[in-house]
């Protein structure tokens, strides 16, 4: 279909341009921070030459427009240089390559479990309408919500981890290593990070449900003889699945946020972790490094959500 | 929406309830402590909770429901400040991009766009970088993480309801745009606005102590909830409560904010309510 | 002599809400013969739709629903179970809604439509280009000019009227016996109105299929309908042969609506309205529903009035009715 | 790529939930431990390692790294006690000339032989300016390297320098002896991501900021070490999660324990805590050339202002004793004995010094300090309790180690949390904090006789005395107040039950203690 295609590349096209301008704001206000690359690195014996022979090295002396399309350059080609202090000297790209697929892999985890549980509880809430069971599901969704994750993530730790000792309270086994090690050691961060998301998911369930529940071709649908199930299957639940699956695209902002915190607390050697140790070491460009990264995960989600949601619904596609 | 009804709202009046007594506490409670956030006392550290102590105190023997109660403020205001900025900004360029269309609309939508394609987090992270840490920058950290919201919300109503009725009429009699924005137009798309701003206030909470938990919003001494819980953290192993405790304040209070957030929504859209 | 389809006798419909119980309609009998046309005619809030509905069992779970009997083909469908009964919608009794756009699904093609409905009433097995086939046939009755393409079209993408015919034509893709329309017209503008009922006319006589046609619109049901039925306050207050009953109503309320019928056919010159509002459904039993706004109002109305046979007439429920004091309504 | 963690069927069974898990033992569990082929040695606190040149290691961690991968000419024993170790035997020859008789048939990781040239590369690299090693002012004293043969080395300074011989040790002395023949020709770069040592162990790889992996050196020169083939040292920023990951079974050694949790862990069998007295001295530095601390009463005012062994007993929850000065008590022959007044806390007193300062209740400043754990705690402490004293007005601000550092070398600060761990000599304290070119003395104190004291010291070679002038230093500099000596904190390692054969040393001792350790 020419005009679903067109949809798909006008919504292409707009991502790129938010990552371009995203790099440029990222990029500006690194350079408006406060610090100078230099002195973080040399510190100890830091004299004007080793300073200006540093900034020779990383191209810092150039001028500015001239930077950022070498930074720009390198992103492209995933070489976003050498970290200054976290890892000095090392490439951020390879500190990237090592760390991306830890995250990625929570964070999906963090969404299966989201997803399954928000499934089974905004179905039954919707389902059993005003009656305790909703009342229940929904009061345990407000109850998510209002956790925050990384105190939740340790309330898991003192419960599960040092209390009963069935997971273990620290450390990740790389899906590389062992990817049953990898869903064992990540349960923990997996769920502090999926609770508060399951909420959100079970609260948008339930409404889209209801609200699919009164339309008049679910009623049309009874008087043509289709059941209960095929009801619920065709009419209701795949109609609440547009708004549903929006939400969990719009959700990936707060679960990348999540993962920064839950990562460090539980040792996994992701982006999110490595973003803030360069944080604290003022490790500027490791922090543009994952920053721009995030922002890429981010639209990319995003687009494909859109697809998906623009092949579930035909009136988006215009 | 009448009091009336908002008083039949179970989950709205939860809400109330619980926000109303948060905010006594936090205002209150420390006047009536005799303890002071930062009184030290090193021959009673870290106490486990006793009626001296309901929370216990922490590795300086500070009580830790006292700075509980005063991070707690602190966070709030943190968060509040924040939030309402977001506001004001956000909910501007809403109702003119949803108003006028155009180019205009275009950039605002597409500079929120930009900010929400930002990791809530890891926007906040990275200002906290580019700014360094502190109270106000953690609060311009929230509204910059809000103010998409806000915006996106508030274009939507617009546009759904800029060729209402009313809005002509004020037109016709000529009235200035300023004022048909904010006079005839925001009072009627208020309520999700107002959902939006409670709930936004409770995670503008959490964002803060997020920051200050891995050491990168409020600094100590200063006792927001974040620097508590980071400091709990600590000793998480030998003396759990204070982690444990003053992370319950926060999800208590988030869970009032929430409910009345809901509860709100609920009178707006009744089709959603749990129960009549 | 034509053969009784349905029969229903003693019909009471309430819903039970958190202050009260809510009658809707009470004590409603009729029947429809095989091949006709009965109008169900009333004012919103007449109970006309819970009625129909109640026969499709398609009513919310807070109602209760209570009949002596309702006699579908001679046995009594009222004891059926869901599934049972379930079998029979569709296949047997089918609905047609006031509302076309809303009766089909915004995410799935017109096409989806019919098949699912095609492997439904003609098992999973049928041959899918089998059931494509009738199915354009089908919508190609229901004046659909190109069906190929309204099968691959997607609600939006098609007109009021269009989903109109196309929901009628899905109703009579199962060929049903009964088919309860519940004003199948009313969202739609004039011309396409007409060419709707000019449908309806077409499909009655093609098809041996009988209807309830549901309307607050007399010209209509004089248009369609073999017989009416006039329902106020959840209470039948007049029946009869179409003809007749158009010519001389009996009923107070009948007349206020056969009046504003020949009116808006400039008929009659001025305007009058039936005035006040049909009241809740909590209705005083001692007493004629229609009497606070009942013209002829008297004192002998406050007491339950019954429905009685008014000779060369149908069933009346008015104190007055065959006194001669119901005055024609001609010009 | 290493393995950061393995849950084990045996790490699981400890975990304290037996019945719990055994059923539901993941079945890729026990793969690591067949035998103790593989110890997980984790490093705490700590997960920056920026280079593992010997000749550029500055933290600790990286000296953690550079021990097991490299030797020196000499070591400490268990008995802290200087031994031989690449050198077979040293003997002075003059005051001012030391002979080393080296091992022979000491490979490197490459294979190739180590010899006096490699010796001798190793001190004109460490003295070369153009590398700008920060431990160059230690070797700043030798004047001329010889070597007569292969495997024998003589190190000449220009008048006798008593610390030479702990600087030769296997410490954080920078003085680990490289492979001339790769250093010749390769980069520095190169080399510090890509060390060759002649150690007991050689790195595999190494994940920055995650882990690194170290397999044994096949030809190592001791016989029978290292033990175990290799050692996955993942590097736990957080201290207490190293607590937990050891005891979820995750590792079997910690280089640290986070001081709260010793109590505890004392008691738990889960765990063995080793710990002692370690060579270690914290301390609040004062820039003595900016306001308000360039006024000697002042400081004075501030070392009376506060109790130390309520520091000791809220930041490292009692893990240490009270400082008398800067030289840790661990080097006992050089400590000051009793505790001088000076650093005892006494509020008259400290009111009488205020009323001679020229600055009075109410005086700002700000006490720089970093990380996240008892760091922040110890400048909040010590800033509570000279707020409350002196009624003046600190304020804590928190950054990272690095930019502390870094602003103490440009002197931009007024005051800091600081402190130094594993220095093995009283040189390393005393000379280097407390005289004029001392190059730790951030403090830009300055005291002619003090300098004196610390030159002489240098040059006796006789302990008892050489102890002497370093106390009389200390006691001189005490007066001054340059910096406010405050605790030393108890070094810890905790071990998995099983293990055995790891010898605690008061410096801090890791990499190279992990070849002794069999059994794990």
């Amino acid at each position: 279909m020419p005009s679903s295609l067109k949809y798909f590349l006008t919504r292409l096209s707009g991502s790129l341009v938010t990552m371009l301008v995203g790099t440029i704001v990222v990029f500006l206000v690194m350079k408006a921070a406060p610090g100078d690359p230099a002195l973080i690195v040399l510190g100890d014996y830091a004299t004007d030459e080793t300073v200006a022979a540093f900034n020779r090295k990383h191209g810092l002396d150039a001028p500015l427009m001239a930077q950022y399309l070498d930074w720009l350059g390198g992103l492209v080609r995933f070489d976003f240089g050498q970290s200054l202090s976290v890892s000095a000297g090392e490439n951020i790209g390879d500190l990237l390559l090592y760390r991306l697929p830890n995250t990625i892999f929570v964070g999906v985890y963090a969404i299966l479990i989201a997803v399954t549980l928000s499934l089974v509880l905004g179905t039954l809430a919707a389902l059993n309408r005003g009656t305790t069971v909703d009342t229940s599901a929904t009061s345990l969704a407000v109850l998510g919500v209002s956790m925050p994750d990384f105190w939740f993530g340790y309330m898991l730790i003192l419960g599960l981890s040092i209390g009963l000792g069935w997971f273990p309270s620290y450390g990740f086994t790389p899906p590389s290593d062992s990817l049953a090690g990898a869903f064992y050691s990540g349960f923990l961060p997996a769920l502090a990070i999926a609770a508060p998301m399951a909420a959100v998911f079970t609260r948008t369930l339930r409404t889209a449900l209801i609200e699919n529940l009164d339309r008049e071709h679910v009623m049309v649908a009874k008087a043509m003889g289709h059941s209960g199930r095929f009801r619920f299957l065709h009419h209701v639940f795949r109609n609440s699945l547009i708004p549903y699956i929006t939400v969990v695209g719009l959700q990936i902002r707060y679960l990348l946020g999540g993962v920064v915190i839950i990562e460090r607390i539980f040792g996994i050697n992701g982006v999110g972790s490595l973003m803030v140790e360069a944080a604290f070491a003022r490790d500027f460009f490791v922090v543009q490094a994952c920053a721009v990264v995030f922002l890429g995960i981010v639209l990319a989600v995003n687009y494909v959500v859109d697809l998906i949601c623009a092949m579930l619904d035909p009136r988006r596609v215009r | 929406m009448k009091l009336k009804h908002f008083l039949h709202n179970r989950t709205a009046l939860a809400g109330l309830t619980i926000t109303t007594l948060f905010l006594l506490a936090v205002f209150f409670g420390p006047m009536l402590s005799k303890w002071s956030s930062n009184q030290h006392d090193f021959m009673n550290a870290l106490q486990p909770p006793s009626w001296a102590h309901p929370f216990g105190t922490d590795s300086l023997g500070r009580d830790v429901i006292t700075r509980v109660l005063e991070g707690a403020r602190i966070s709030l205001l943190i968060s509040v400040a924040g939030v309402f900025a977001a506001m004001v900004f956000g909910i501007t360029a809403g109702l003119y991009s949803g108003f006028h269309g155009g180019w205009m609309d275009v950039i605002v939508m597409r500079v929120v766009d930009l900010l929400f394609a930002f990791p809530a987090f890891v926007l906040a992270l990275f200002l906290m970088v580019a700014l360094g840490y502190g109270v106000t920058n953690v609060a311009l950290a929230i509204m910059l993480v809000y103010l998409p919201i806000f915006a996106r919300i508030t274009r939507n109503m617009t546009e759904t309801v800029r060729n209402d009725a009313y809005v002509q009429a004020a037109q016709v009699m000529g009235q200035g745009t300023p004022r048909i924005l904010f006079r005839e137009i925001l009072p009627n798309i208020s309520a999700p606005i107002l959902v939006q701003a409670t709930i936004a206030v409770a995670f503008g909470i959490v964002i803060e102590s997020g920051l200050s938990f891995i050491g990168l919003g409020v600094q100590p001494p200063t006792p927001s909830l974040g620097v508590i819980m980071a400091d709990g953290q600590e000793y998480f192993r030998r003396s759990p409560w204070v982690l444990t405790l003053s992370g319950l304040s926060v999800t208590v209070a988030l869970l009032g904010l929430n409910l009345l957030g809901d509860g709100i929504r609920d009178l707006s859209d009744p089709r959603l309510k749990v129960r009549e | 002599m034509t053969e009784t389809l349905l029969e229903v006798n003693d019909l009471n419909v309430a819903f039970r809400l958190a202050s009260a119980n809510l009658t809707v309609s009470s004590d409603v009998s009729f029947s429809v013969d095989r091949g006709k046309v009965l109008g169900l005619i009333g004012e919103s809030g007449s109970g006309k739709t819970v009625t129909s509905k109640a026969i499709l069992r398609l009513l919310p779970k807070n109602a209760s629903l209570e009949a002596n009997a309702i006699r579908f083909k001679g046995r009594d469908i009222s004891t059926l179970t869901e599934a049972e009964f379930n079998r029979l919608r569709g296949t047997e009794l089918a609905m047609i809604f006031q509302d076309p756009v809303g009766s089909f699904n915004p995410v799935k093609t017109i096409g989806w439509h019919f098949r699912t409905v095609g492997k439904l009433h003609r098992g999973a097995g049928a041959p899918r280009g089998e059931i494509m086939k009738e199915a354009k046939e089908v919508l190609a009755k229901a004046d659909i000019a190109d069906p190929e393409n309204a099968l691959r079209k997607y609600p939006h993408q098609m007109s009021g009227g269009m989903l109109q015919r196309c929901l009628i034509a899905l109703v009579m893709f199962s060929k049903p016996s009964l088919i309860v329309a519940d004003e199948p017209t009313t969202n739609l503008d004039n011309l396409v109105e007409r060419q709707i009922l000019d449908l309806f006319d077409k499909l009655r006589r093609e098809t041996d299929a009988s209807f309830i046609f549901i309307t607050h619109d007399m010209t209509i049901a004089e248009m369609i309908s073999d017989s009416v039925i006039v329902m106020y306050a959840g209470q039948i207050v007049e029946q009869g042969p179409t003809e007749a009953l158009m010519r001389r109503p009996q009923h107070p309320y009948t007349q206020g609506l056969v009046r504003t019928a020949r009116e808006l056919e400039g008929e009659v010159e001025t305007l009058t309205e039936i005035s006040g509002e049909i009241g809740t459904g909590v209705h005083p039993e001692n007493r004629c529903r229609f009497a606070p706004r009942c013209p002829l109002y008297e004192t002998a109305c406050d007491h339950a009035i019954a429905l009685r046979p008014v000779e060369g007439h149908g069933l009346v429920r008015c104190i007055k009715a065959g006194q001669g004091a119901a005055n024609e309504v001609t010009p | 790529m290493t393995r950061s963690t393995t849950i084990s069927r045996r790490s699981l069974l400890k975990s304290g939930a037996a019945a719990t898990t055994v059923a539901m033992v993941p079945f890729w569990a026990g793969a690591a431990q067949a035998s103790c082929s593989t110890l997980r040695a984790g490093i705490t606190g700590y997960n920056v390692i920026n280079t593992l040149d010997p000749g550029q290691m500055t933290l600790i961690p990286e000296a953690y790294m550079v021990w097991g991968i490299f030797n020196c000419l000499l070591k400490f024993d268990e008995e802290m006690n200087i031994v031989p170790d690449l050198a077979e035997s040293y003997e002075s020859v003059s005051p001012t000339v030391l002979r080393f008789k080296l091992r022979e048939g000491v490979k490197f990781h490459d294979g190739e032989e180590m010899t006096s040239e490699d010796v001798k590369f190793t001190f004109d690299r460490l003295r070369d300016e153009a590398f700008g090693s920060p431990h160059r002012s230690k070797f700043s004293a030798i004047t001329e390297i010889r070597t007569p043969d292969d495997y024998t080395v003589e190190i000449e300074t220009e008048e006798p320098f008593a610390p030479m011989l702990s600087y030769l040790t296997n410490t954080r002395t920078g003085s680990q002896i490289v492979p001339k023949h790769i250093l010749e020709s390769g980069s520095n770069e190169e080399f510090a991501s890509n060390p060759v040592g002649t150690g007991p162990f050689k790195l595999v790889s190494h994940e920055p900021g995650a882990s690194l992996e170290l397999a044994a050196h096949g030809d190592y020169f001791e016989e029978g070490l290292p033990k175990v083939q290799t050692v996955e040292v993942p590097l736990i920023a957080e201290e207490s999660a190293g607590v937990t990951a050891l005891l979820g079974g995750s590792i079997d050694v910690t280089s640290t324990a986070p001081f709260a949790d010793v109590p505890e862990l004392e008691e738990d069998d889960r765990v063995q805590v080793l710990k002692q007295a370690g060579t270690s001295s914290r301390f609040v530095s004062l820039n003595n050339s900016v306001a308000p601390f360039d006024d000697v009463h002042f400081r004075r005012a501030l070392s009376y202002a506060f109790d130390r062994q309520a520091m000791v007993n809220v930041v490292l929850f009692g893990e240490g004793r009270a400082a008398n000065g800067i030289i840790p008590s661990s080097i006992s022959w050089a400590a000051t004995q009793e505790t001088p007044e000076l650093v005892t806390l006494n509020q008259e007193k400290a009111l009488a010094e205020l009323e001679k300062s020229k600055y009075g209740a109410g005086t700002e400043a700000t006490v720089l300090t970093w990380g996240s754990s008892w760091w922040k705690r110890f400048a909040e402490v010590f800033v509570l309790q000279v707020n409350q004293v002196l009624g003046v007005n600190f304020t804590v601000e928190v950054s990272d180690s690095g930019t502390v550092y870094q602003r103490m070398q440009t002197g931009d600060v007024q005051a800091s949390i600081w402190g130094w761990l594993g220095l093995v000599d009283p040189d390393e304290y005393a000379y280097e904090i407390y005289h004029t070119d001392g190059a730790r003395n951030f403090e830009h104190y300055s005291n002619p006789e003090v300098d004196k004291l610390l030159e002489a010291a240098r040059r006796e070679t006789d302990l008892e005395a050489r102890g002497a002038l370093y106390r009389e230093a200390e006691a001189l500099a005490i007066e001054d107040c340059p910096v406010l000596p405050c605790f030393e904190s108890n070094v810890h390692n905790l071990l998995a039950p099983d293990v055995d054969g790891f010898v605690q040393l008061p410096y801090s001792a890791f990499g190279a203690q992990l070849a002794a350790v069999g059994n794990c």
